[in-house]
């Protein structure tokens, strides 16, 4: 199978939906994760559990695509709907496994921005945290989701949105983090190239990366998306919305 | 997307929020030119995680002055922020943060129906909504029916809010519209990514405020505006009802 | 009452609780002479208010060391309470009481229906209940029906706990009987008046114990022993349905 | 009307009801103050709304006889059926007007004793707060029920289970108690007969005092019953459960 039959974000999708075990408790996000946890889902985690921030607990997919975690066929067929505070307090008891979020900015400690940064123009205002924060402070480990961009890779990020490693910290954590170009080991706060997408080398990828990384000497190539797979991520996202080639953000 | 119209309307000076964007593409740039350029007026911003500020509106909520939690240590958002301080754990456990109580002057809330009291039944997505409505100094709730009273008190676990706690009950079948209502209305996507288009610039905006917001008489003038066939569109017409619930004592 | 029975029986040493007796007459009797007299075994008080207590199931339920409260001041349950202290509240607003956690090793609450991964189904009289499946180590839920999943995801909304955090589901109609299950039984308040007089002396405990609990194998046998006409007597046959809820996407 | 032809405790029942004022939220307890809430709703307070600890907010009586607030009759037609958080919030926030709370002991300060005396024979166990507590810290003023004997009337209380009037009170405290002799006035921590119950002497609720009484020179007589008030009670309370003339607890 050649690169060309997959867009990299389908690929990010595949590698997200690998971090999720079989029976885990999953913070799901929009985007990537949420095509990550359905697919985990329909292969080799069946019995994973997905909760969303606003309330909602799903053990299967939406029927329909989805824009919001609000929208209707979120709810539709869910476990639970319960509220933001309900969800929040099982992440802080510790019930969650793994969460996934994205960031603007990241830095070797896993700190990911999305609050504010500072360009040769002035300050850049950008959403806030959201449930990324809190997801960051209290899932028992977290998978971290980017664009491979030399300026979203920093030394230190301008403001810690979602605190990656720090002194003290007493749970979880960015265990993995998935971008355009691969996918790296950011546990107990190293920051090591795991896997390189096929067609990436890691000049390449050093390139886009604002500080030193490690690599191990023999680097693997992030397995491809299999036809199944595919098949379920183009019946979940049929017109490209979230996969497609083009960034929509 | 409606705090971004709010801001770009002038009608905001300070914004509590965990996020600030548009579900269609990410950022509010109405929102960014005003916290980037203070246009069309300086904009005071109090940065929140979703948690941090639905416990704040918890804490209102239960009549508290704070409610303590872990999430945010290690980060940005919790550093010299004027709602949130680091406490000892009077058991002796490790530090906690309390995040102090937000009591918004006005909560308005969209709910499927609620009599003429003002008792109101909500399902589906519930967010924060019900700690909003029980936070704030004065409740309104905006409904798709008002019904006999005998249908809130059919379901009385279905309440989210008891009409003493409400000023006012408005029936605005559609009120929430672009955004979704389980069993009534389905989300209209596309006002979200003209919304997006159009407000990059102050010309756009004003443009956009001025056909959807200062030209709009009443509700009715709005969902003509949104095409001829968007009630028939947007109208939930499917039928999956809850499973029956005998209340009969 | 239960718990009466419990202390009765000689299985507790230690009662955490707001409030301990029998809904038909106030005193629970094997209570006191636990209590007064050490019989049949000494017993450990922990007194609360019903909001002490529900707030620190709530605490250990949201993850975190204690919640604050303003209940109690000025009375004696809180003076040199284990579990509750008073606290500066660091806003600069008078001090408060803060409640600590309170993590059950097991909670066991009665539904009307739940699927066969737990996910339960509560209406009606709520109390303490979701608090305590939610704080607890184990949460065993007991129902009237296992009912298919398609029933429970019907109405996301009235789950008041997902199946992840019950460790088993126990199908037994009639389960909480002699008390009241909304829309399956009604109170049969007989047993609270015969316990309650039987309860008075030592003898007539034992006896009651010998003939409610010790030769009671299982609930067909207790259904049984009620008379012949209980399950007429007691069982709901009306109907009083909530209102229609759609939750079509 | 001669005295015979009602009871005292139906006196205490149109007593507690005239505490009622229209449109108030009323922290309803069960037995006197039930019936009394239900009888101000049905005279001259047909806006009340009344709260129950455990999560029920009722406007108008249950249909069938309860035995206790979680029995199914209280909840069928109820406005709401919240959890024991959430309406304690609503106390805790100050939104309930008045509450009742009943007692075992109490003393010039209006403190009540629920927990524990001493007599000759030993400690005595009685069951314990339940919401007492609470609704003596947060309700804006409540009013108190009692038995009036001298054992019960004493110069302090052997256990402070729901605080009176104490220093630094934030809020409410005793205002009026209604026992089996008469009405008295505790705002501000003073204890002032305010009316006798017909039949009854100053001396003779004097002698049943354990500490000394404050009077006004020409006390009232206690208004006694109304026949539609007699017909409201023995409607609710056809069997004299709570109000005939033999005391349950």
């Amino acid at each position: 199978m050649s690169i060309a039959t997959y867009t990299r974000r389908e690929l990010m999708v595949v590698a997200a939906a690998r971090e999720i075990r079989d029976g885990e408790v999953v913070f799901v996000g929009m985007r990537l994760p949420l095509l990550g946890f359905g697919l985990a889902k329909a292969t080799h985690a069946p019995h994973a559990i997905g909760l969303f921030e606003n309330g909602v607990i799903r053990d299967r997919p939406a029927e329909q695509f989805i824009y919001t975690m609000g929208d209707p066929p979120n709810i539709a067929g869910a476990i639970a709907c319960l509220g933001l505070i309900d969800v929040m307090s099982l992440l802080q008891q510790g019930r969650v496994d793994v969460g996934f979020i994205g960031g603007a900015e990241i830095d070797p400690l896993g700190n990911l921005n999305t609050t504010r940064t500072r360009t040769r123009d002035g300050v850049v205002r950008l959403p806030g945290s959201g449930g990324a924060g809190d997801i960051a402070s209290l899932a028992g480990r977290t998978v971290l989701i980017m664009e491979h961009e030399p300026r979203r890779f920093q030394p230190k990020v301008a403001y810690v949105t979602s605190p990656g490693h720090f002194p003290g910290r007493r749970r979880g954590g960015p265990a993995t983090l998935i971008t355009t170009l691969g996918v790296f080991d950011l546990q107990g706060g190293m920051f090591r190239v795991k896997t390189l997408h096929p067609g990436v080398s890691l000049q390449e990828v050093q390139a886009a990366t604002g500080f030193a990384l490690e690599a191990a000497t023999n680097l693997a190539t992030t397995q491809p998306p299999g036809d199944d797979e595919l098949d379920f991520i183009r019946h979940a996202d049929p017109e490209g919305f979230w996969t497609g080639d083009t960034m929509r953000s | 997307m409606a705090f971004d119209q709010l801001i770009g309307a002038g009608a905001v000076a300070r914004v509590i929020a965990a996020w600030v964007g548009n579900v269609a593409g990410g950022s509010g740039y109405a929102f960014r030119r005003a916290f980037e350029h203070g246009i069309p007026r300086p904009l005071a911003m109090e940065d929140h995680s979703n948690f941090s500020v639905g416990l704040a509106l918890k804490a209102a909520a239960m009549g508290v002055p704070y409610l303590p939690t872990f999430t945010g240590f290690g980060g940005d958002i919790v550093r010299d922020h004027p709602r949130i301080r680091q406490l000892a754990d009077p058991f002796g456990g490790p530090d906690v943060l309390a995040v102090g109580a937000l009591r918004p002057d006005v909560a308005i809330i969209h709910v499927q129906r609620a009599d003429r009291q003002g008792n109101a039944h909500l399902w589906g997505n519930l967010g924060l909504t019900v700690e909003a409505a029980y936070a704030a100094r004065r409740t309104i709730v905006t409904c798709e029916e008002i019904v006999p009273e005998e249908v809130i008190r059919s379901d009385p676990n279905r309440t989210v809010i008891p009409g003493f706690l409400v000023t006012a009950v408005v029936e605005e079948p559609g009120g929430a519209l672009p955004s979704s209502v389980q069993g009534y209305w389905r989300r209209d996507f596309q006002p979200f990514l003209d919304y997006h288009r159009t407000s990059r610039t102050v010309d756009g905006l004003t443009a956009w405020l001025g056909q959807w917001v200062l030209e709009i008489p009443d509700r009715r003038t709005y969902l003509e505006r949104l095409g001829p066939q968007a009630r028939e569109r947007l109208a939930v017409r499917d039928q999956r009802l809850a499973a029956a619930a005998n209340f009969a004592p």
